[in-house]
């Protein structure tokens, strides 16, 4: 079993998670992502989806937020209106996890439109709950295929603030959360820089070059002095993965 | 089928049945957080009405869900306004109008304060109706209290009447609150109702090719929902096609 | 018991445990709604602490019911203020600093801000706990949802621990948000706890008696809370008592 | 079986409450009254109580809001913050039923303290519900024994608005329900003059003279030019209030 580099990319995402944290998971990769952490080394963490499920056990990742199996896995069910005021506003929350259609430098997000708000060559689904996952969760992690269409210089539209225009520049707009602590792709993972908060590569996959992921950055890429490659997916990390997927409906 | 025009649409998650409302040209104007085919992708009319203003253009106000979810709350509680922390730094808030700023008079904090969503109609389904009148809902019941609440009207189908709710009902909402409750058994679909109807997940991929194209979609829409006489007509149908389809 | 002083309590309906804890004197401010002995009367040490200040003042923060839950639900959603229509008119108003006003972004109209209700320390009684540690609720569960999520730690006792919760439980407390579960059967007495116990309504009636005087008072909590070793001796003593007093 | 003072004031009570009237009642007399009220002519009455049990059908008087019936009869079951928000606040009761300890001639109401607030002499339990079930109902009905010591020209302490100084000034503070419409004695019924809104004396009980009420109530009492006379209670009445009484906890 070769791992893919969306395998790698979901591995690593499901890595970052510790066992125990609250994670509030979008559906799609951050979804599988986080499903696969609760089968591998972190079989307490406690998935929560914006459609009110807390502590959801999922045995096949869900296609839509609102999936049954949501509520009858889950420890807690609640409204929508307490999901976002009472867990993630309050500040419950450990790590927010997204994904993008762009990305820029200090990781902001954009998943409104492509092209100008008015007249958009695509217009996207737009914000769901991410706005908020951004600005309450005590962390961020984004999980997103790298590309020059989504690793832009410049967003079209802000939808959801990371670490905004770099610096401080996040904490004195008000939001309480940390922001973005790793965006994690199919080439390697970012972090932001201490200071400047520009997203930075740390890591990169095996056999993946630095200049590939260059090549695949709207903007000049800074890299870490102490650049590591990724630790391979194991096998049970490739087979946890590849039966998850084949569950999903 | 009523040849409604000129509506508000209102949903945070706007899916299928709003696809094909802006399809066939209903509504002005859509009030939203989040606007896809769950599991599949893109909502195909939708995107053809915002993108090329087809069948004709779509005024949007765009939200999140979080603050969706507190326009309904205050709404449902009788106030003008909600409060949250939201929206800051994003470009959300230069679309529109309903998302301002109040100011906490005991902190001086700045807040974001969102206006009331108040409805004319809402429309839900749920699981149960007792012989009272009342409605019973279990599972992610999401912000349909709220909207039921929101609406000067209510109209809710449920999958059956029964004379004594099931012990999994966690939400009831009271018949005095209701303007009016149909039976209409998988009611949901193409979604999934806790307990009664699994959601049909070909259906939502099916949707992606039928409502990529108009005349694909203009068909359907005539064949499926037009010439039916009921919506067990239009369940039947699709049933039908799916079985030749699988 | 623990020589706790100085305390702030804070109940929207402090009744007999209050009545205690001030008669002792460890408390020095009540923040309050309702403070009375429910379909009996007054609370006697609570009506003394106020009138004569004996055995000491306590400072009073009261507020209505509205208010209070508006509060809990601020404090819980980490909002320092809630907005609801009241207090409008009352002399309430002059009585606190934590009521104020704010004006509507949208519409202009003034309502009534509340600040937030922010605690140390919660303290439920609920019907179970699971062997992950989370806790279930049934019944009429008030505001212990949003006083635990308002406080910094939260303490629950429950009537007993079970393998997987009853289907009446409605309402879940996650684990990871509680300090500490303690099983402690019949833990709300002399109130009752759905599917559990019954509200003892003799206890309510001698409470009036027992409080109404210093002594008897001081006697009372000598022999039934500092002399016995805990909780069940406790209601050992008050079930004796009562069998022979019946 | 004779109808005391007592019973006459319950049943008048129960008797204005119309059948499917969504009524949010207070423990005590409005509780009993309205209970009467469904084992009469309103056997769908709809009962809501702060507690959060809404449409409850108590086999017997509830000593408390907390009672434990009231959650096993009602059609629903909210938290407390739900049913002071979505449906007091939100305009969905029609009957707001209250008692007090002090009234005056609008109709305003103390349970707070009789005395000076800061060195009261007596200390009453407070305003619990009552504020803004005074404000937010359509319309309130107060059910009061009528002496000195209740009917009192200038509150000590004005917990819940009723017609606030007389004329519109209720309806200037902003406040959304009608205000009181009848306040019901052991005496009779006052009820606001339309302009003025001071409560005048228009329905006086069987064998009670206007003199005694006047005699009070602790200000110059308005008697109505039509006053009437209480229909007596019926035997079926004071059976089923006199049963409903004994079944009291």
């Amino acid at each position: 079993m070769t791992a893919t580099a969306d395998d790698i990319m979901t591995v690593v995402a499901a890595r970052a998670l510790r066992d125990r944290a609250v994670c509030f998971v979008g559906i799609g990769l951050p979804s599988l992502a986080a499903n696969l952490a609760r089968r591998l080394h972190a079989p307490d963490i406690v998935l929560v989806y914006e459609s009110g499920a807390i502590g959801a056990k999922p045995t096949r990742p869900p296609l839509s937020i609102g999936d049954g199996e949501l509520a009858e896995t889950a420890d807690a069910v609640v409204s929508v209106p307490e999901i976002f005021a009472y867990w993630l506003q309050a500040g419950r929350i450990d790590v927010g996890f997204l994904s993008a259609a762009q990305i820029d430098r200090y990781a902001n997000i954009n998943t409104t439109v492509i092209g100008p708000y008015e007249d958009p060559k695509v217009r996207l689904p737009g914000a769901g709950g991410a706005p908020e996952i951004a600005a309450s969760s005590r962390e961020v992690i984004v999980v997103v295929r790298q590309s020059l269409r989504t690793f832009v210089d410049r967003l079209d539209f802000v939808t959801s603030v990371g670490h905004h225009t770099g610096h401080d520049s996040r904490a004195r707009l008000g939001l309480r959360g940390r922001g973005p602590s790793a965006v994690i792709t199919d080439l390697g993972v970012l972090r932001p820089d201490p200071v400047s908060r520009e997203l930075v590569l740390t890591e990169i996959h095996p056999g993946v070059v630095v200049d590939e992921v260059s090549a695949r950055t709207g903007w000049p890429l800074r890299v870490s002095a102490t650049l590591t490659v990724t630790a391979a997916p194991t096998p049970a990390e490739v087979a946890a993965l590849r039966e998850l997927r084949g569950r999903q409906a | 089928r009523q040849n409604l025009r000129h509506l508000t649409l209102v949903r945070m998650t706007p899916d299928v049945l709003y696809d094909q409302m802006i399809g066939v040209g209903a509504a002005d104007r859509l009030v939203f957080s989040w606007g896809g085919n769950p599991g599949v992708g893109s909502l195909h009319r939708f995107r053809e009405a915002v993108e090329d203003g087809w069948p004709h253009p779509i005024e949007l106000e765009e939200h999140s869900h979080a603050g969706m979810a507190a326009r309904y709350v205050a709404a449902a509680s009788g106030l003008p306004f909600g409060t949250l922390r939201g929206y800051v730094g994003s470009d959300l808030l230069e679309r529109t109008a309903n998302v301002a700023t109040v100011t906490c008079p005991f902190t001086g904090e700045e807040l974001t304060a969102v206006r009331a969503l108040d409805l004319d109609v809402a429309v839900i389904h749920a699981q149960q109706v007792d012989r009272h009148g009342n409605v019973g809902l279990w599972g992610l019941t999401g912000v349909q209290k709220e909207a039921v609440l929101a609406a000067d009207r209510s109209i809710v189908t449920v999958e059956e009447r029964v004379t004594a709710f099931d012990s999994r009902v966690t939400t009831v909402l009271p018949a005095w609150v209701l303007a009016a409750v149909a039976v209409a058994p998988h009611g949901s679909h193409p979604s999934y109702t806790q307990g009664y109807s699994n959601r049909d997940n070909a259906f939502y991929a099916a949707w992606d090719s039928i409502s990529r194209d108009r005349d694909r979609f203009a068909a359907w829409m005539r064949r499926h929902v037009l010439d039916v006489d009921d919506f067990g007509d239009h369940l039947r149908l699709v049933d039908a096609e799916s079985a030749l389809a699988g």
